[in-house]
């Protein structure tokens, strides 16, 4: 077993951090300072740009992790100090009292409404309450409740008491003390996240003072159907529904005035998805935002603000909101700002909403240097562009908003990039890591038996007994046809009914199990187990849902409530009789990485997963390795690539676990996740070539870091000018030792931004060109004060700390100008005499100046070839020809094919130090596959009858997952267990019904059906109720 | 009196291609129509030989779907006689690569003048082929097709769904499932069809008129974005039951809600097994 | 076009931070004459500057018009104090002789204006209507 | 006691609706647990399927609930775009599309026919879409068939068949 590593941060970056860990086999202890896991993306109502529900994506994230038998969950817990070093840490945690004991509460509620407090909800950003006694989130994991010792009665002034009297499992601790303990570790990930931040401190916009000035984390809230206000946009002052508001961008970012010069990164995108998500639901709401520069840098940013702009009518006003006076009308906000047209200009507004940036907390910050983690003048982790996610203190790792401002996929990717690196800290033994090989527990031979169905039918508590009559439930369930033994219990999760259940399938031989209690999303794996534990098939049990979806639901019928949950369990037997015994298939896994690439990011990628144990086959079509990097100068913090480069080459060539195959073409891809197999043509020449010398390589995973190219204008004479070059030709040029272009008769340079980005035909911000052209400018003002540079741009995105670029540049005298893309700057040539013609919009001047050297900041171009890669992998590419991630969110480096990864510029514009980072994050993800001896297919998959099928192609044409395909020699639709994922999509649409899905099979659904619908109620209805 | 080609000169028309073609392309067979030799009917004949082609001939009462003759010898390479529904239903063999195109010499039918008794013809909206090797006849102008099919409704499109229900449950009284709708239709192929498993058993046994409802629901079911409403079924029913209405609405629901005709093109993907993310949702809550 | 209008005015006392400026607007935004007067506008006459509109920017008289409340100062994000820049750029217009004859008296008028507006204020809080918090003046500065 | 029977007798006679609804378990399902958590209060006519995705739900199985004599249907899958499966609820989308308008053609009311969508954070527009579906259905009353008079044809089918001209 490899050592264990800590993980501080229950959110979606340390969720992700121990998941990939844990999938590693690499045992994780996971640390949450609050009571449940979920962080900051848990308060979430929307995800941009897809406006995908939080919770929907989250939420199953959330359970996986705290259910994976490598994951040990500390809740309310912090980290005091680390001692000894990497592969053996010892690290001092600190648990506060939760004064409810997390064994025993069942997360029933019951307590909840009876306790006589009521104090802020931390999670509705106090926008409502709860209890003393309270559940963090309605669907908090642990779902259990928590005390705040300050406000209870019981605790402080030892009267009340009421919710352990209450409680039947007696779970409440007023006694409980808080705990310190140490735990041992290979290495930790820190990822404790951030504080929303408002500028308030500064400009005067009367947070606090105008109840309807909120912050964008409040207003999250407020549009969360689960928030305060059940998702409607109504004022905290007078519940009227908002018709007009305003949002107010960088609200304490970019400000000098707040010491947080950087630019929070996540806000422009964030507030255009309110204002998006207020408009649907609001009709004719008029909405406005006021911003400096729109950085809609992301991946899909660009068309998700063209999107607002042009077909959703949300207004973008450029200014800097300076202060927000009392309206004209009680509650009314009037802010101050400035038109570009008229100067000074004042505008009334309902409701204003203030894009708060992200800061570390200074508890966060604190802690960190108490680790003797470097942090930067921000707070953040001090981070080595060239070495991200590593921190000064080698095997501390950091990742999420700890490393600067980020949004939720940057957070994934630090995150399994980070695991990649505390991975190698944990010495795996790649043979006996992973998960067990499946079919290792022998269950009983039930396919000869008569039916015999056992069912249980759970009290919880009151929960369920306190409206269901139980034991007469129970006593129906017995005369149910198949029912062999019917029994009601307290507590069914309770270990020891666990354990009862088990010896009821023994005494009476039961083959199917029903189970009547609460909802089957919690709760399945555990009963499951049980049942696997006593040697039944975990697959022949059927629940039902009789709390969540009945008692709870229907406490004012109870007769009615009864009547339906013997109905449920009377259908769960129909259901379960005709249950298969399933297992989870076993695929073999070749455990080696084939990384197609042999730029930055795969070598990067390479380098990681053979330090972590796993052989790697390293595929460039170039002789020589290095890819686009070799071309770069200096770093975007102006230090210089190529020694670093040059190390990490050589760390490659030299590893054992590397076979590099340089100057080799990918002829084709064949095969699945587990073994894909490439065929590669040498470099050898093609008239003396022959099949023969066709290389073949195997591995259990892809990882496409093919990188991009850089667009070759065609407008500003680029083409027929020496003088007109790009920005990496510029690079070439600084870096070469006669600086012809910049000599000393070189005095005036101008660049010229958006080059073939954010137009029509290429709606996508290429990310980078903005930094790098500053950081050129910056290169060479320093080195030749003397020059004149003007930089000419659309909205300056220098994201995150690049904004510190964009101020020094303007402080050595660089100059900055607008253009609009509408009308571009016009640049014509005479000999070599360059005259270049703009307007710029604020004065409405026309500016002509005659540049000795003009630098184009050229578009990033997918690769002209990633079509036919992708068609090889049959993995997509979205709509700007970039490869898919498989989920924009929350998988970022996976692509839509299993066991295909994504790093650097094939996935999309991204500068070196995230090129690297994201590499890191593909290894990761890789490794978690790759530490498999055998892949374990679902046992829930589609199934194909031969017989019935007829070959017309519709369930290939549905499966997302490229799972069922038809074979063209057999005629029939064929299965991969490995793809499949149980959707059953193909069994919707399948017109014989030849394919049906295990565990949901059409027979099973017609049973259930069929005995909902029974009329042999009568003797039944008459009686029941409490 | 529509403006369309007369069934003789189409017959000529045909017999002279058909040589031609059995003549000149390396078919197997040519399935076409004869007159019965005893009977005097018009019948579905398979010709091997030129000579024979002389038999061969295209009138009102040229019923069955030779579409659905050509999966029984799919392995054979086969020419055939096909009505402009014909050719629809071929395309959408073609769209689900059930029959390979190379096997194929589709002799359609231009101005298809139309069947005895087939109400389908009466609003038929494709009568030249959509996919032919060979035509006969003169085409019908989209200009006259659309002045023919003005104000022409198609089946029970002017009941309300009260007074549907009504005439179904005297019209489905009489169906005794015998499944000759099912037999006659182009684009039903399946080996083993849902109304004859048992495990499950979607349709319960019993003649009951409800469950024959039912099977015809069910049968719908299978058709949307595939029925070329070609009317066989109607035509096949002994009962004379006009469980076409059925199809024939969602065929034109397919039309208005997705722009989507079954079998107009052998590339477009079947209505089902595809989607857009701005379909509408009629009546969705 | 000045070119090196931006550096002379850097070089002056007051006028260094010029060129930290990415023309957010808060200044004008923020600042009382501005809301009174239309084509007072802070952020252009720094974008004018920049650019190296010496003579108009020298030559005009919005200069002349800012009644150094520094509002703008503490309101401006990136401390370019335009209240300290305008003076400068006073220096500069009275150097380069763009002080003429009648702007003297034009001034007067404008001083007096203002003053009426103060007074017009200084009323309206002693009679209660609004108090000082509703015009928010505040000592600038930093 | 005699309350009991007196409810009991009630109950013979008011109209309870029995309505099958099939929810996608990533998030109607979830949905419906977060309204059981919440305590919102719904009918109890409703009797659950989870099925994983809309996408499963082949058309035939709701024809099967009314044959088998449900008062009314819901599906209601995760939110377009929000699928657990990529997309399987676009699919679904156009098949309930023609069911319904099938349905609907034959007679069937469509205040009985309830297709939605629900995320997981909507606990409370569960609850309201039941109550709001048994409304619905008890607007319309008890189903009885796809068939006004279903049974076996009687004699005056055999006129018919006479002068059909199929024989």
């Amino acid at each position: 077993m490899p050592d264990p590593v800590v993980v501080v941060g229950g959110g979606i970056a340390g969720i992700q951090a121990a998941t990939d860990l844990a999938e590693m086999g690499i045992p994780v202890y996971l640390i949450e300072k609050s009571p449940s896991l979920g962080g900051r993306m848990a308060q979430l109502d929307k995800t941009f740009p897809t406006n995908d529900c939080s919770t929907c994506i989250l939420a199953p994230k959330i359970t996986s992790c705290y259910n994976h038998e490598n994951v040990t969950t500390y809740t309310m817990t912090e980290l005091i100090n680390v001692e000894g070093e990497p592969g053996n840490f010892r690290v001092r945690l600190k648990k506060r009292p939760r004064y409810v004991d997390e064994e025993k509460c069942t997360g029933c509620g019951d307590c909840l409404d009876k306790c006589p407090v009521s104090i802020s909800d931390e999670y509705n950003m106090g926008m409502s309450e709860y209890g003393a006694i309270h559940k963090y989130q309605p669907q908090a994991v642990p779902n259990v409740a928590a005390i705040d010792a300050s406000e209870c009665l019981k605790i402080n002034e030892d009267k009340c008491g009421v919710c352990e009297k209450i409680c039947n499992f007696d779970a409440i601790e007023y006694k409980q003390k808080e705990k310190k303990f140490v735990v041992q570790a290979a290495s930790i990930i820190y990822a404790a996240g951030y504080e929303g931040f408002s500028g308030d401190l500064v400009s005067d916009y009367g947070y606090k003072k105008h109840p309807n000035v909120v912050t964008s984390l409040e207003y999250e809230r407020i549009l969360n159907a689960a928030g305060p206000t059940d998702g409607h946009v109504i004022r905290q002052t007078d519940g009227e529904e908002v018709e007009n508001i305003a949002f107010i961008h960088c609200s304490g970012s970019r400000d000098r005035r707040t010491d947080k010069n950087y630019c929070s990164s996540v806000c422009c995108t964030y507030s255009i998805k309110h204002a998006l998500i207020t408009k649907e639901h609001i009709k004719d709401v008029n909405v406005d935002l006021y911003y400096m520069d729109i950085r809609t840098f992301g991946k899909g940013f660009e068309r998700y603000y063209n999107r607002a702009q042009e077909t959703e009518g949300v207004n973008f006003i450029r200014s800097r909101v300076s202060e927000i006076e009392p309206g004209s009308n009680p509650g009314d906000l009037k802010l101050k700002a400035t038109d570009d047209d008229n100067g000074y200009c004042e505008q009334e507004y309902d409701m204003v909403v203030l894009a708060s940036g992200l800061e570390p907390t200074q508890q966060v910050t604190d802690s960190l240097q108490k680790l003797k983690v470097r942090t930067n003048k921000y707070g953040f982790v001090d981070m080595d562009e060239f070495n991200p996610l590593s921190t000064s203190r080698p095997g501390i790792f950091g990742c999420g908003v700890v490393n600067g401002p980020r949004d939720i996929p940057e957070s994934v990717m630090d995150a399994s990039g980070a695991a990649a690196l505390a991975g190698q800290h944990a010495v795996l033994d790649v043979k006996d890591m992973g998960v067990e090989a499946a079919g290792d527990q022998e269950f009983r031979v039930t396919q000869n038996e008569r039916t015999r169905v056992g069912v249980f039918v759970c009290h919880c508590g009151t929960n369920i007994a306190g409206v269901i009559d139980v034991e007469e439930v129970k006593e129906k369930a017995a005369g149910i046809p198949f029912v062999e033994h019917a029994e009601d219990v307290k507590y069914l999760c309770s270990s020891d009914s666990q354990d009862l259940i088990g010896e009821r399938i023994k005494e009476h031989n039961l083959n199917r199990i029903v189970v009547a209690s609460c909802t089957p999303r919690t709760h399945e794996p555990l009963f499951m187990d049980a049942i696997a534990e006593a040697g039944l098939n975990p697959y022949l049990l059927e629940m039902t849902n009789i709390r969540d979806q009945g008692s709870w639901v229907h406490k004012e019928e109870p007769e009615k409530a009864t009547w339906k949950a013997f109905e449920l369990i009377r259908a769960g037997v129909a259901r379960v009789k005709n249950a298969l015994p399933l297992e989870r298939g076993e695929v073999d896994n070749i455990a080696r990485a084939l990384v197609v690439g042999g730029g930055a990011a795969g070598l990067n990628a390479a380098r990681e997963l053979a330090n972590l144990g796993f052989p790697v086959s390293l595929v460039e079509r170039e002789e020589e390795l290095g890819g686009h990097a070799t071309s770069l100068k200096h770093s975007l913090e102006g230090r210089p690539v190529k020694p670093h480069l040059d190390r990490l080459i050589a760390e490659v060539k030299g590893h054992e676990l590397i076979d590099i195959y340089a100057g080799h073409e990918i002829k084709d891809i064949t095969g699945f996740v587990g073994n894909y197999k490439l065929e590669l043509i040498p470099p050898v020449p093609k008239e003396v070539r022959s099949d023969k010398d066709l290389v073949e390589i195997e591995g259990g995973v892809v990882i496409v870091a093919t990188g991009g190219q850089e667009f070759e204008p065609l407008e500003y004479s680029y083409q027929d000018s020496e003088q007109v070059i790009t920005q990496l030709e510029l690079e070439e040029e600084l870096s070469s030792e006669n600086q012809s272009l910049v000599r000393d008769d070189c005095e005036e340079i101008y660049m010229i931004q958006c080059v073939g980005s954010r137009e029509e035909d290429r709606p996508y911000c290429s990310r980078i060109c903005c930094s790098q052209a500053l950081r050129n400018a910056v290169h060479i003002k320093e080195n030749h004060p003397d020059k004149d540079i003007t930089i000419l741009y659309r909205e300056m995105r220098s994201y995150g700390y690049y904004e510190d670029l964009y101020r020094k540049a303007r402080d050595l005298g660089i100059n900055f100008s607008r253009y609009e893309v509408d009308n571009k700057p016009e640049v014509s040539r005479k000999g070599d005499e360059l005259t270049l013609k703009y307007e710029e919009p604020l004065s409405g001047k026309m500016i002509t100046a005659k540049p000795d050297l003009l630098v184009l900041a050229a578009a990033i171009l997918p690769r002209e070839d990633n079509l036919t890669l992708s068609q090889m992998l049959k993995t997509p590419l979205n709509e700007d020809q970039f490869f898919l991630e498989a989920h924009v969110k929350l998988r970022p480096v996976d692509s839509a094919t299993d066991g295909i990864f994504l790093a650097g510029l094939a996935h999309g514009p991204k500068n070196l130090s995230e090129t690297l980072a994201q590499s890191r994050a593909a290894a990761g993800r890789a490794a978690s596959i790759l530490s498999k001896e055998y892949l374990l297919t679902q046992a829930t998959v589609a199934e194909v009858d031969e017989e019935l099928c007829i070959a017309c192609g519709d369930c290939e044409r549905v499966c997302a997952y490229k799972a069922i395909e038809v074979n063209e020699e057999e005629n029939v639709a064929e299965v991969n267990r490995v793809l499949c994922k149980g959707c059953g999509n193909c069994t919707g649409v399948c017109r014989p019904h030849a394919v049906d899905l295990n565990g949901f099979l059409n027979q099973q659904i017609i049973d259930e059906i069929e005995t909902l619908l029974a009329k042999d109620d009568s003797e039944f209805a008459k009686t029941g109720g409490v | 009196m529509k403006m369309e080609n007369s069934y003789k000169d189409l017959s000529a028309e045909i017999k002279e291609v058909a040589k031609k073609v059995l003549a000149e392309e390396d078919v197997d067979q040519l399935l076409g129509f004869a007159q019965g030799e005893f009977s005097g009917l018009t019948e579905p004949v398979i010709i091997k030989k030129a000579e024979q082609a002389q038999r061969m001939v295209f009138t009102e009462d040229a019923t069955p779907m030779l579409s659905k003759y050509l999966l029984e010898y799919k392995e054979k390479k086969q020419a055939v006689v096909a009505k402009p529904c014909d050719t629809r239903a071929i395309a959408y063999y073609l769209s689900e690569d059930i029959i390979d195109r190379k096997n194929l010499v589709i002799i359609g039918i231009n101005g298809c003048p139309g069947l005895k008794d087939n109400t389908a013809c009466d609003e038929c909206d494709t009568r030249n082929p959509v996919i032919s090797d060979y035509q006969v006849g003169e085409e019908i102008s989209s200009a006259e097709l659309a002045a023919e099919l003005k104000g022409v409704k198609y089946l029970l499109e002017d009941m309300t769904p009260a007074e549907r229900k009504e005439h179904y449950s005297q019209e489905f009284a009489r169906c005794t499932q015998c499944y000759a709708c099912r037999d006659a239709c182009p684009v039903c192929y399946c080996d083993h069809c849902y109304v004859e498993s048992n495990q499950p058993e979607w349709v319960e046994e019993g003649s009951s008129a409800d469950k024959d409802m039912i099977f015809h629901l069910m049968r719908t079911m299978h058709m949307p974005g595939r029925c070329v409403n070609c009317g066989a079924c109607e035509m096949a029913c002994p009962e004379g039951i006009d469980m076409r209405s059925m199809t024939t609405h969602l065929y034109h629901k397919a039309e208005e809600l997705y722009d989507f005709r079954p079998g107009i093109s052998p590339e477009q993907p079947p209505l089902l097994s595809d989607f857009s993310k701005e379909d509408s949702e009629p009546g969705f809550l | 076009m000045n070119k090196d209008f931006k550096q002379t005015i850097k070089n002056r006392p007051g006028g260094e931070n010029l060129s930290l400026c990415y023309s957010c607007g808060s200044c004008t935004a923020t600042c009382p004459v501005s809301e009174q007067v239309e084509d007072f506008n802070p952020r252009l006459i720094i974008k004018k500057s920049l650019l190296g509109f010496s003579e108009e920017v020298l030559s005009g008289e919005e200069i002349w018009q800012c009644i150094q409340c520094r509002r703008c100062v503490s309101a401006c994000p990136q401390n370019v104090r335009f209240a300290d820049i305008v003076r400068v750029l006073r220096e500069l217009a009275v150097e380069e002789g763009h002080f003429a004859e009648d702007l003297e008296e034009r001034l007067d008028d404008y001083d007096k204006e203002v003053l009426r507006y103060r007074l017009e204020i200084l009323e309206e809080v002693l009679a209660g209507d609004k108090d000082f918090e509703d015009f928010s003046l505040k000592a600038g500065g930093d | 006691m005699a309350t009991a029977q007196q409810e009991a007798q009630n109950k013979e006679e008011e109209f309870e609706p029995k309505i099958i609804a099939f929810l996608c378990n990533w998030c109607s399902y979830a949905a419906a647990d977060l309204a059981g958590s919440s305590r919102l209060q719904y009918p109890s006519n409703i009797r659950t399927i989870r099925i994983p995705c809309t996408g499963r739900l082949n058309p035939l199985l709701v024809i099967k609930a009314l044959d088998r004599g449900a008062d009314g249907i819901l599906v209601s899958g995760c939110h377009p775009g929000d699928c657990h499966y990529i997309d399987g609820n676009y699919y679904a989308r156009r098949r309930f599309t023609m069911l319904k308008e099938l349905l609907e053609f034959s007679g069937v009311e469509p205040e009985r026919l309830n297709f939605t969508w629900c995320s997981a954070a909507e606990g409370r527009r569960f609850a309201k879409i039941v109550k709001q579906v048994v409304d619905r259905v008890e607007s319309v009353g008890p189903w009885q068939g796809f068939l006004t008079e279903p049974g076996f044809a009687d004699g005056m089918e055999v006129g018919e068949i006479e002068d059909g001209e199929f024989l």
